[in-house]
């Protein structure tokens, strides 16, 4: 392989770690901060991606269509904190895991209703089709770019607005306490339907934008559940630092894996099967990356708790 | 004048079984009332109905002329209540400094007054809460509740566990807020520093009131009654 | 009898009778419903073990289910086709004798859940949930793509392994095996929760400081449970291969797993018969919903979220009240 | 003078730049209870979790009975005769009084490991339980679930638990905390008597008990013991009364 | 006598595109066949192998159904079919025809009404062939379906494989392997890359700006997802035995009543289980159910109008036909596919001499 290809294919690891940030975002705010098991989120990517691309279709515009996203993604989400999610802080987490789930089968056949059961058409919009050529020759999707620029300001976002507000603090307390910060005086149920509305925007965002360039079809959320719960867990729970240095490796793990792995097993096999067996281990990579990272660091990479 | 807090008639249960069966207690502005009892006896039961964290099943609460019966426990606080609750509850995976903002509320308490107060927290202003030694933790939740700025603050044992110069610092510094104006609930079990702040007692034996009075009453055959002492 | 006993009695009668009327009736496709429930229960029984009794949420539990359907699997794939399994140090040519396959099965179950026991116990909390989740999916991957059995397409059993007395064709007499087992596996689970090993075991949950503090390990205790705990859920697998007369590597995936921890939540977490009451509740819903809507599963979620919302404890909480343990 | 049962030595702990205790050496004799006091974040829980080896010293070691605990850990020193109470009340919330406290003397027992007969059937278990939980002054409160008890129930529940380990000594962090005037008396009346049973290593801020119960005090400043002494010789110490006692001696 | 039919297909969760389209295409030629005598149960298999065995065991001991088809999977239908035909039951492909039921596996009870799984593949190979690509860049999921695929193009390809990559089941993003593809020097792109995966890598393909042509089995360009790929799509060569476009009467039928009913353009997966209704139907004009034996030669005579026009069964029942290349067009907005060339004429496939029947 050459170099300027090697090289490329890091920048795809990275570039794919930034997009498994932004599908994970949301996740962190509510999984990591609030402490919620939200199996639903992977359903509200979905919604995302199914309003901007119904509103795309509608109106033409793909910026109206984002916007829908975000929009519809927050609506749902403060309705399910409203209605369900708030019941259950005081309860078992795993009453969580039980809603969440019913969460996931209501979302999923309800978009199903509305929308039919075919992939719906969303593509890149004009002003960012095309790619641009990076220093080195290397070419590079304009919209992929975007989706960088959009996960590292998400990035950066919910880093201040949980380490250094207010807010983020009186979260993290509720988390720790909730009756105690209530009986401190501060209004710990509107704070949290609001931080899981906006956990949900960006959970609708990224489904918009990361839909554009995939897929957009009723049960697309699913395995973007389980990767950002991956992503989270690497980086340790709580922490934005370590949810983004977390995707950073898991995609760069996942990429390099698919990319390397069958040239190694080139080098002592037949190359239809190294092909095979390389991708056989390529898929179970990232899994293995966790479990290894759990083993030694138990706490994940910057875990403030166990 | 009607009273700071007025409570009437308190009752309240944990499930099936009843903790308090008719507790009444009146603190007026300014005032410093002692709440006392042996061991389970529904002091902290009492607390909890007073800053809504735990639903009466009867009885009348009001707090600064507002009936607390139907508020939740937030916006009972945002009317003056500071507690500083049994078993400290500093919020464990936030620091020093967190803690202390996530409680502030306009008022002349700031963290640096809090910092005056305890020096320690300004030394370990970046410390979680869960590494602190436990007397750090308990300078820390009553610095917590003086953030909000309470009208009146609900002191829940709060010298437990801490070093006799600190407990008489502070001790010292509830003296202070009294003199300052400071309306203070406050439960603990050295009565000698009781009587030196509190105004009124009120005894409670199995989830009743069984006694009122000034502290300089509660002495000798009373004391050894109501409080084994 | 105190209300949760007459609510476990309940149960278990009335997946015997079910399975008996339906049978009496002609219903044979009920009484393989009553069959399906009764091992998808044995399964979760082996998680409760662990969740329930040691408060470990294995996300991963579809590893031992799926295991045991692939030792059943194999072990049959070998013996129906003629083709030895291996040739050293003796010949060994399959087997359709479900009592080998259910040792088999355990044993297997029993030792990965060993290693990922072992593993895994090093993390507590939602990391644990993860990492088991982990290895769950290495196998179900690995299980994917390697084309000895069948990859995703699976592996075909085609005559249901044979039980010696019974004839293991005839639904209702694999029912009655299949319910037994159940009822021998509820028996066990809760003779553990009442023994020594069970009073630590419930400590682990609550407190593994206190627990290290009166001299007792954690880690150990937490990790005999845990192999326990996939040797059930194995055994569990190589009925349910026998059931489908198929194992495919969908009996290994994430959906398995949770389907379980959801059988258990529903049924009310840490009660004897919540795998039984959950699972019973789950597929009826699912197979009386199904014949209403297309849109079946709309409800199902939204009759899913009612229970959770309004059923504290789970069924067996709502119908027998108490707390748990009790 | 008796052998001591337990004894210190040079037992260092950091966290980051700062020494929770730093060289600190001290020995329990039979029969005595040793008190050690200084102020909050003087490091007296730290010691006490390297004594029970929930933490690892960074050097130091601790001897029991002539033997060197390196390398065994908290539930092995548990077995071996070290119970200890917490600052924070520890116990197994879901479980009755009773079953706390037969879990403590299974752990006693040292065998875990018995899968089928019930263990609250167990005649011998539940014997000692009992008598613990009469010892401790929590009897009549068997069934009550510990989530339930008042705070201070809870701290009489550590001390019966501690009880059940058949110990060798007692650690005992704060036990007093909480517990109201007459409950500390009582427990000073139950710790005075156990101290013949074994030795108690004893951190506590009542400083009433304090000087009532101990035989010997040692005192504990930034991770150092500045002093160890009689209670009257600590009592009238200059350098301990400016950093812990206060006026109130 | 009537006939029972149990239809187990997808009807819900991912890919539930394709079974709606199977559905509705069976259905639409029961219904203009207005037969009372045939009778259709339909189940949803949630693309669960599990639930799919659950179904057949429903449907062969509840409703006592005579037919089983509509299955999509080749996993569920491995799961499904060994045990349905061991019961004496007949089972009706109308998508998946995994290569172990079409050789040794094969079964006197079980037909194939759509090909067998590597035809699509294989026909692209020699398309490749055909067109004289020296180099091939070949591509598909690890898994069964996916290592037949490239088997199969590579049964008829006779240039050289420059790469051969194995993707991640269910994987959505392709930007290395595009980076791969860029990389190599080879004169043309297959890969199979069914569902969503096709949806995403033919996005991202199209943004990579990469100028090479693309040859791929019917699955990612079929009617059902061509809409949501876009205009990406069209130029693409694709293999099937059916296209809209397929010149006879019963085809232009079976379009017009097809967009008619249901307000959209037929797919594959319709037009499959359209002839599998017909093939039904036509049997049960020559022979009762009950008598298993003259059914099964019925319907081995498989004389009805199929769209495919030809149509008929080698050795192992599978389908001997021609195989097709199609463009993607577009045509007055819509997408759509265009007959480009026939690939393969008469071709059965390669498992049917294992098949001892
Ligand atoms: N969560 C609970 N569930 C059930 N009963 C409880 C609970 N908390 C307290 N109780 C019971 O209510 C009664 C009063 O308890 P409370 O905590 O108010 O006592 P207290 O006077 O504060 O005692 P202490 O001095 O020990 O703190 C006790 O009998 C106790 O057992
Ligand atoms: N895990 C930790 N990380 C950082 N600092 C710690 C940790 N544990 C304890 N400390 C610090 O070490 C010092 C000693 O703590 P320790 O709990 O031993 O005090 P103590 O003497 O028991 O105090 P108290 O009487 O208030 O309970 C404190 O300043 C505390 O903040
Ligand atoms: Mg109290
Ligand atoms: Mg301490």
């Amino acid at each position: 392989m050459s170099m300027i290809l090697l090289i490329e294919q890091l920048l795809n690891g990275l570039q794919s770690g930034l997009m498994l940030f932004l599908m994970a975002a949301g996740l962190t705010l509510v999984f990591g901060v609030m402490g919620l098991i939200n199996l639903a989120h992977g359903s509200l990517y979905m919604v995302g991606a199914f309003a901007c691309a119904g509103v795309a279709a509608a109106t033409g515009s793909f910026w109206l269509g984002l916007a829908a996203s975000i929009a519809a993604a927050a609506a749902a989400g403060a309705i399910v904190e409203v209605a369900v999610i708030r019941r259950l802080y005081r309860r078992d987490h795993l009453d969580q895991v039980l809603a969440t789930f019913a969460l996931i089968l209501i979302f999923s056949e309800g978009t199903r209703w509305l929308y039919g059961s075919f992939p719906l058409y969303l593509n890149v919009p004009e002003a960012l089709s095309g790619s641009v050529t990076l220093p080195g020759g290397i070419r590079y999707s304009l919209f992929r770019l975007a989706i960088i620029g959009a996960g590292l300001a998400v990035a950066v976002g919910l880093f201040l607005l949980i380490g250094k507000t207010r807010i983020g603090v009186q979260v993290r307390a509720g988390e720790a306490d909730r009756e105690m910060i209530a009986a401190l005086g501060v209004d710990i149920r509107r704070l949290y339907t609001l931080v899981f509305a906006l956990g949900a925007a960006l959970a609708g965002m990224a489904g918009a934008l990361v839909g554009t360039i995939q897929s957009v079809q009723v049960g697309m959320g699913e395995p973007v559940l389980i990767l950002a719960f991956v992503v989270i867990v690497i980086g340790g729970i709580g922490s934005i630092k370590g949810a983004l240095i977390g995707a950073l490796l898991v995609g760069l793990t996942d990429t390099m894996g698919r990319v390397l792995l069958p040239s190694v097993f080139e080098l002592f096999m037949e190359t239809s099967a190294a092909t095979s067996v390389g991708a056989a281990l390529a898929s179970m990579a990232i899994y293995i990356l966790m479990a290894l990272v759990l083993i030694v660091k138990p706490g994940g990479l910057f875990g403030a708790r166990a | 004048m009607s009273a700071l807090l007025d409570v009437e008639d308190l009752h309240a249960a944990y499930g099936a079984s009843q903790a308090l069966f008719g507790v009444s207690l009146r603190i007026e502005e300014g005032q410093a009332l002692a709440l006392m009892g042996r061991n389970g006896m529904g002091k902290t039961t009492t607390i909890a109905c007073i800053t809504r964290m735990m639903a009466a099943s009867g009885g009348r609460i009001s707090f600064a002329g507002h009936d607390l019966a139907r508020l939740p426990s937030h916006k009972a606080a945002r009317l003056g209540l500071g507690l500083v609750p049994e078993g400290r509850r500093a919020f464990a995976g936030l620091t020093v400094r967190e803690n202390l903002m996530a409680a502030a509320r306009k008022g002349e308490w700031t963290i640096e007054k809090v910092c005056d107060l305890f020096p320690r927290l300004a030394e370990r202003a970046r410390q979680r809460a869960e590494t602190l030694s436990g007397g750090e933790q308990q300078m820390l939740v009553i610095g917590r509740a003086l953030m909000t700025n309470p009208k009146l603050l609900i002191l829940d044992e709060a010298t437990e566990g801490l070093a006799p110069v600190v407990r008489a610092e502070i001790w010292a510094a509830i003296r202070e807020l009294k003199a300052q104006g400071q309306s203070i609930l406050v439960v603990d079990k050295s009565l000698r520093e009781l009587a030196a702040v509190a105004d009124d007692c009120v005894v409670l034996e199995r989830g009743r009131d069984v006694w009122h009075g000034p502290p300089e009453a509660l002495s000798g055959e009373l004391a050894q009654r109501y409080l084994g002492v | 009898m105190n209300r949760a006993q007459i609510v476990n009695a309940a149960l278990a009668l009335g997946l015997l009778g079910f399975g008996l009327v339906a049978w009496a009736m002609g219903e044979t496709f009920l009484v393989t419903l009553a069959t399906k429930v009764a091992i998808l229960a044995i399964a979760g029984a082996g998680l409760n073990l662990v969740l329930g009794f040691g408060g470990l949420v294995s996300f991963g539990h579809a590893a031992y289910f799926g295991l045991g359907g692939y030792s059943a699997g194999i072990l049959a794939h070998h013996a129906l086709n003629y083709t030895p399994m291996f040739e050293w140090p003796f010949l060994f040519e399959g087997t359709t004798s479900m009592p080998v396959i259910w040792i088999t099965a355990m044993v297997i179950g029993a030792l990965a859940a060993a290693l990922i026991g072992a593993l895994s116990l090093r993390t507590t909390g939602v990391y644990f949930i993860m990492i088991t989740l982990a290895f769950g999916q290495m196998i179900f991957y690995f299980a994917i793509s390697w084309p000895a059995y069948g990859g995703e397409d699976g592996l075909p059993i085609y005559v249901r392994n044979g039980f010696p007395g019974l004839n293991t064709l005839d639904p209702v007499q694999f029912f009655g095996l299949t319910c037994a087992v159940l009822f021998a596996v509820l028996g066990l689970i809760a003779m553990l929760a009442h023994s020594r090993f069970g009073l630590a075991l419930q400590a682990a949950r609550q407190n593994r400081q206190r627990l290290m503090a009166v001299g007792i390990r954690p880690g150990g205790v937490l990790l005999v449970a845990f192999v326990i705990s996939g040797a059930i859920t194995a055994l569990a697998g190589a009925l349910y291969a026998d059931l489908n007369r198929f194992v495919s590597p969908s009996m290994l995936s994430w959906h398995l797993s949770g389907e379980l921890l959801v059988f258990l939540i529903l049924g009310g977490t840490g009660r004897l018969f919540a795998p039984l009451a959950g699972a019973g509740l789950y597929i009826t819903l699912e197979h009386l919903l199904g014949g209403v809507s297309d849109h079946w599963q709309f409800f199902f979620g939204l009759l899913l979220l009612g229970v959770v919302l309004f059923a504290r404890g789970g069924v067996i909480g709502f119908l027998a009240g108490g707390k748990r343990h009790g | 003078m008796a052998d001591p049962i337990l004894d210190i030595r040079g037992l260092s702990k950091s966290f980051g730049a700062l020494k929770a205790t730093d060289d600190v050496s001290l020995d329990l004799r039979p029969g005595e209870i040793h008190a050690l006091i200084g102020p909050n974040g003087a490091g007296k829980s730290t010691l006490i979790k390297q004594i029970s080896g929930e933490i690892a010293p960074d050097a130091g070691e601790v001897v029991l009975r002539g033997r060197s605990l390196a390398g065994i850990d908290a539930a092995g020193r548990a077995r071996m005769g070290m119970a200890r109470s917490f600052q924070v009340s520890s116990v197994a919330p879901e479980f009755t009084v009773l079953q706390n406290v037969v879990l403590a003397a299974q752990g006693a027992s040292g065998a875990t490991f018995r899968f089928f007969r019930p263990v609250m059937r167990d005649a011998g278990l539940l014997q000692t339980a009992r008598d613990c939980i009469a010892q401790a002054g929590l009897s009549g409160r068997e069934a009550v679930p510990a989530a339930e008890l008042a705070h201070g129930e809870r701290r009489k529940l550590e001390i019966a638990m501690a009880l059940a380990l058949k110990p060798a000594l007692f650690l005992l962090d704060e036990p007093m905390a909480g517990m109201g005037t007459e409950g500390a008396t009582a427990l000073g009346d139950l710790l005075d008597a156990l101290r013949h049973r074994a030795p108690i290593l004893l951190v506590e801020h009542d400083m009433d008990a304090v000087f009532r119960l101990s035989d010997r005090v040692s005192v504990l400043v930034y991770g150092r013991v500045i002093a160890t002494g009689t209670p009257d010789e600590i009592r009238t110490d200059r350098e301990v009364q400016r950093v812990y006692l206060g006026e109130e001696a | 006598e009537p006939v029972k039919v149990g239809m187990i297909t997808t009807l819900s969760g991912g890919g539930a595109s394709l079974g709606i389209d199977t559905r509705d295409g069976f259905m639409l030629a029961v219904e203009e066949a207005g037969n009372p005598e045939l009778e259709v149960v339909i189940e949803d298999d949630q693309r669960k192998p599990e639930v799919a065995v659950q179904l057949s065991d429903e449907l062969i001991q509840s409703e006592e159904v005579d037919i089983l088809t509509g299955i999509v999977w080749s996993n569920l239908a491995m799961a499904v079919v060994p045990g349905a035909v061991r019961q004496g039951k007949f089972y009706l492909s109308t998508n998946a025809a995994p290569s172990q039921l079409a050789g040794k596996g094969c079964h006197e009870n079980y037909f194939s009404v759509s090909y067998q799984n590597d035809n699509l593949h294989e026909a692209a190979g020699q398309y490749a062939t055909d067109e004289g690509y020296g180099s091939m860049f070949i591509m598909a999921p690890n898994y069964p379906a996916g290592q037949d695929s490239l088997s199969g193009f590579k049964r008829f390809y006779e240039g050289e494989v420059a790469s051969e990559v194995y993707t991640q089941l269910g994987q959505t993003d392709y930007a290395a392997e595009i980076a791969q593809i860029r990389d190599s020097d080879a004169d043309a792109l297959f890969f199979f890359l069914p569902g969503g995966m096709g949806i995403s890598f033919m996005k991202q393909w199209a943004e990579a700006g990469i100028d090479m042509p693309v040859v791929g089995p019917a699955f990612s360009f079929s009617q059902d997802i061509l809409p949501a790929i876009g205009e990406a799509a069209v130029g693409v060569k694709n293999t099937a035995q059916w296209s809209k476009d397929i010149d006879n009467e019963a085809n232009a039928a079976f379009v017009a009543a097809f967009e008619e009913k249901y307000d959209r353009l037929p797919s594959l997966y319709a037009a499959q289980g359209y002839d599998t209704a017909r093939l039904i139907l036509s049997a049960m004009e020559k022979a009762e159910v009950s008598d298993a034996d003259a059914f099964r030669e019925a319907i081995r005579a498989a004389e009805f109008d199929s769209l495919r026009g030809k149509f008929s069964f080698g050795p192992n029942q599978h389908p001997v036909q021609d195989i097709y290349v199609r463009e993607v067009i577009s045509e007055d907005g819509t997408l759509t596919n265009k007959i480009a060339a026939t690939a393969m004429t008469d071709r059965g496939d390669a498992y049917a001499e294992e098949c001892k029947m």
